[in-house]
């Protein structure tokens, strides 16, 4: 298989030691858990999505692995300001901060409270499962492109994460990038559900959720593809990577660099595993296969 | 990824413990090794950790809404469960397992199985003794009760002091409240044995299989659901355990 | 597991034998492979869609079987007006004509030359991966409306198609519902697509695609699921059914029956397996489970 | 679900077999039986059908756009190609092959293999004769042109009825233009050993696993990608075979 040269990797404003980064919402709920992911070979981090208010997330199953992949409805659980101490022992590193909120202000107030620590934003405007947060305002273009302003305000790599549950992903990635967004995420997970026949209810606490892992990935392509040729900054590329094979898959349809979550449920050091994979000293630079797909 | 659907079970019987713990038997066995927790998941409810008290039985105390929920099922009722789950003990040699509370869950199966030389038991009276009878006639029981009303008066950790040659032992197995522990864990330590113990910790848990990060524990960032619930003295020993925990939402709290 | 009772089966005014139907373009090319799925099991057979014009498809790679699903983009290849010989030997038979076209008086068009053979017909306004049709055209609640309109203006059970890929499902349905539909049909594949790393080209002769089988389940029970709160005409589930649990749990989201494409990948004879899974004489009368997991 | 990516080849070798016929060999082999076919991906034009005449290798004959893509390869490019597809032959007992153009490439590793008794080759012409060479050392050859530059100067209807025992052949294997098979299929029908023949079918073919339906025949609708391509006779000789085919868009035309 093809290999990459390992090079200086910087993607939308944040520089990183490897093109693997942990999704947000993975193993990324304290300090100690985003240094362990660190440790274990991710070139950068993003944090839990962290909102206005703490929040406790949806009443249980919260998750279910299914064949192929994983079906969550956590509901945003997160500390709130209290998430600030967290990022103490990680000043420095490449830790991206993902914010939720429920209008551009509140996107603003939480970005003010890291605008020292964070390396840079996340915008959660993806999350299919959360009444008025996430996806709610992500599917609108003119919201996401005041949100977007609101955090890019700030002058720090603004990351704006998309959900693919919309009618035109192209055209949500153009309001970002309008909005000062320096980087896209594509694809948070794709609005799903499932039931237990025997006991004839949704089998998420909260009935539906996202659906993540393998089964996305050739949807997350897809946006990825889509999105390299709406718009002009960089993608990363999420949904279902879980090997060096599907990493070089999402940087040919467009992507810059990765994110994984769901792969660590498989293979919590799967980022070492890839990046083992991934690199050697003949490989090519990564710029000569981003968006090779297209041509 | 393997499917990991919960599996409902039918609750075939009920048994009163104590005025506060039931045990639910169900009508299917799952393929445990003493440790073992799975997710329960009390319908309209909540998903909540429980431990197997045996391969086809959970044994729960009251302490709020799920629990309640749990405690006040009939059979023929039906729940679901994901799991096992965990790493489970790993016992070697001559085992000393100690208890407190509900904490006796996950250690009643080593017992079972014939893995435990003495077990030391404890709960705040004599009613709610959980395993008492059955513990007898397996292990070397003592009992401590934090008022007196059976056995030693006071904790477990005295009868440790007072009644154990804990060198003698090659495993010390632990579950209970997280204070009890920590004194039992000190008190290892100081005898220089801390990597024989090992404890079945409690965290806040969502997913239970490694993903969501809420069992987090600091400073390694060890997954209480998937690295654990069960850690050697010397894995913990510098850690938040003993000091805090953090809630639903990931704020710390004192434990 | 629960079972079935066999009983009648109407949906949406069309009478089956069974509640597993042929999903429209898997093996419905002709009328004799139409009959073989009736004999192999199907309790109705939806026809491959039928447009306007003859079409050849798209340039191959046309399929791709994936892990878990297929990707697919034939473009709609049909024979066009010279499909209805095909069903002579089909009259009387739960065959449901499956309709493409450009414009409301494209779908009216075509219906008009099946008006006397077909059980019913099925408006394909979901079709992912071929310009200016499908879901080109189902994404627009107004055109769906009107297209719907067309149809039903024949008086014969008209069932509408739905794609996934769009901001919120519930509102095209209630569209078909408005123009007349009897019966809506959830899901059409769902935007994807793969690369080969080794020639660095998507894999698909038209690039993108679809994707149907296992992978979609979870997010076709939740778009069933959103139209039983949507809408009040009955629901077809479509997208990845491979067995009688997943039947079961479709029909407790909210299906009145179900379509099955992929699955006869794995099993050709799979309405049969199914069948003689999901039936016996103490099953419960299907009308107790249909969206019994909203209770 | 199995993975069914197309696995990408290096053309290794260009063999020129005739004017209109090339085989390529790859750097890879696949588990091929004989009468098994790959669906071949051309990139940027399109993947058509085609059966393997080695483990590693297909000969194809530019009939078309992709045909044409094909036999101007040279060593180093590469293509795609998804397979083995189709049931194969199942030859038993004394085997006679016959075949017309390049319906000679799924017979050939049956020859290879040592399956073959008696082969019949045909061709238009001589120089378009393919694999006679290697056939005439594994089989007992013979050969016939349409315009008579080598072996009976006619088709190859025009041996079996001059210089073959029908009946002294258990397995009758076929391929080439329908026109020919069918006259094939007529003799042995007329024989009263339909059975005994196994005719390689072509379709139009857009999946090759049996789920498109562009390859169905009627009146069974049996797909050619996955029933077949290997009828028996007896399968076929009441059906669409010898009268019409399908095109891209399903529309019926005459063979
Ligand atoms: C690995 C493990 C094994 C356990 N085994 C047993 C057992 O065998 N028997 C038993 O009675 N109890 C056991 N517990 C504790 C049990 O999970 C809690 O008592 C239960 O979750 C309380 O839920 P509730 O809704 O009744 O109470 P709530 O009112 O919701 O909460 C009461 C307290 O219970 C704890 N708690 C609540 N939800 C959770 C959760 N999802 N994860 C962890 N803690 C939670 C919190 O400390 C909380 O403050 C175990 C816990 C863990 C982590
Ligand atoms: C099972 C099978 C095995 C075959 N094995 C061989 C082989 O070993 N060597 C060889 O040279 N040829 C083989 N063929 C025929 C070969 O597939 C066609 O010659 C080829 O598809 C022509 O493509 P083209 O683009 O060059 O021609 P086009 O100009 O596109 O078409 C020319 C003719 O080829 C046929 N054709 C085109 N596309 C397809 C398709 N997707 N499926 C089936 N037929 C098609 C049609 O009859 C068409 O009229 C086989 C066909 C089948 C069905
Ligand atoms: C348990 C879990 C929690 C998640 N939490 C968040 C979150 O807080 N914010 C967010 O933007 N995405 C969240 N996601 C989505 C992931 O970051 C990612 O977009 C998605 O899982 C697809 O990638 P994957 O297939 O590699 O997991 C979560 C996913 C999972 C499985
Ligand atoms: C090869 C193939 C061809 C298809 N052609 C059509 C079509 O012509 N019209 C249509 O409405 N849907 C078409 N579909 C979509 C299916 O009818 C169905 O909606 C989808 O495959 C999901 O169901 P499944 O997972 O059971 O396959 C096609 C699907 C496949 C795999
Ligand atoms: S409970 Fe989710 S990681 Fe442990
Ligand atoms: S080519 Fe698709 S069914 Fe045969």
């Amino acid at each position: 298989m093809i290999t990459l040269l390992k090079d200086q990797v910087s993607v939308g404003g944040v520089d990183l030691d490897n093109h693997l980064i942990l999704a947000a919402g993975v193993l990324g709920t304290t300090g100690a858990s985003l240094s362990r992911m660190r440790r274990q070979g991710a070139g950068g981090v993003v944090t839990k999505s962290i909102g206005p208010v703490p929040k406790e997330g949806h009443a249980g199953p919260c998750l279910i692995p299914l064949a192929g992949g994983l079906i969550n409805a956590m509901g945003l659980p997160n500390p709130s300001r209290n998430f600030v101490p967290e990022l103490e022992t990680l000043s420095g590193e490449p830790v991206v901060v993902s914010i939720f909120g429920g209008t551009p202000a509140e996107f603003g107030e939480v970005a003010s409270w890291f605008e020292g620590i964070a390396a840079g934003f996340e915008l959660n405007l993806s999350c299919p499962h959360a009444e008025g947060y996430g996806a709610a305002i992500g599917s609108n273009p003119a919201m996401v492109r005041a949100c977007t302003e609101e955090v890019a305000a700030f002058g720090r790599p603004t990351w704006v994460k998309l959900t693919p549950n919309v009618t035109d992903i192209g055209s949500i990635g153009r309001a970002a990038e309008e909005g000062g967004a320096t980087a896209l995420v594509a694809i948070n997970t794709v609005r799903a559900m499932r039931i237990s026949i025997d006991l004839r209810r949704p089998v998420l606490g909260n009935r539906f959720g996202g659906i993540s892992g393998p089964m996305i990935f050739p949807i997350a392509l897809r946006c990825v593809y889509d999105l390299y040729e709406a718009c002009s900054i960089p993608i990363i590329g999420c949904g279902g990577v879980s090997s060096a094979a599907d990493t070089i898959e999402m940087m040919m349809a467009g992507a810059s660099a990765v994110q994984i979550g769901s792969a660590v449920y498989d293979d919590s050091s799967v980022f070492k595993t890839i990046a083992d994979e991934l690199y050697s000293p003949d490989g090519v630079p990564a710029a000569e296969i981003v968006g090779c797909a297209h041509a | 990824m393997r499917d990991g659907m919960p599996v409902v079970v039918t609750v075939r019987e009920v048994i009163d413990e104590t005025p506060t713990v039931k045990t639910l038997r169900f009508d299917s066995e799952f393929a445990i090794r003493p440790g073992h927790f799975c997710m329960v998941w009390v319908p309209g409810i909540d998903e909540v950790p429980m431990g197997f008290s045996s391969p086809g039985s959970i044994t729960v105390q009251k302490v709020g809404e799920a629990t309640a929920a749990l405690t006040s099922l009939t059979p023929g009722d039906r729940i679901g469960i994901r799991g096992p789950f965990g790493n489970g003990f790993t016992p070697n040699g001559r085992v000393l397992a100690i208890a407190g509370g509900v904490g006796v869950v996950p250690l009643y199966p080593l017992a079972v199985n014939g893995s435990v030389d003495t077990f030391i038991l404890g709960a705040r009276t004599g009613t709610e003794l959980v395993f008492a009878r059955e513990l007898s006639d397996l292990t070397d029981l003592k009992i401590a009760t934090d008022d007196g009303t059976a056995g030693y008066h006071g904790f477990v950790t005295g009868v440790m002091d007072s009644e154990i040659d804990l060198l003698s032992y090659d495993t010390i197995c632990v579950c209970g409240p997280e204070m009890m522990m920590k004194g039992i864990l000190d008190r290892l330590s100081d005898a220089g044995i801390a990597d024989r113990g090992q404890f079945s910790l409690h965290r806040y848990m969502k997913c239970g299989v490694g993903v969501c990060g809420s069992c987090t524990i600091d400073p390694e960032g060890l997954c209480v659901c998937r690295d654990g619930p069960v850690f050697t003295g010397d894995q913990i020993i510098n850690s938040e355990f003993g000091t805090y925990a953090r809630d639903a939402s990931g704020q710390r709290k004192r434990v």
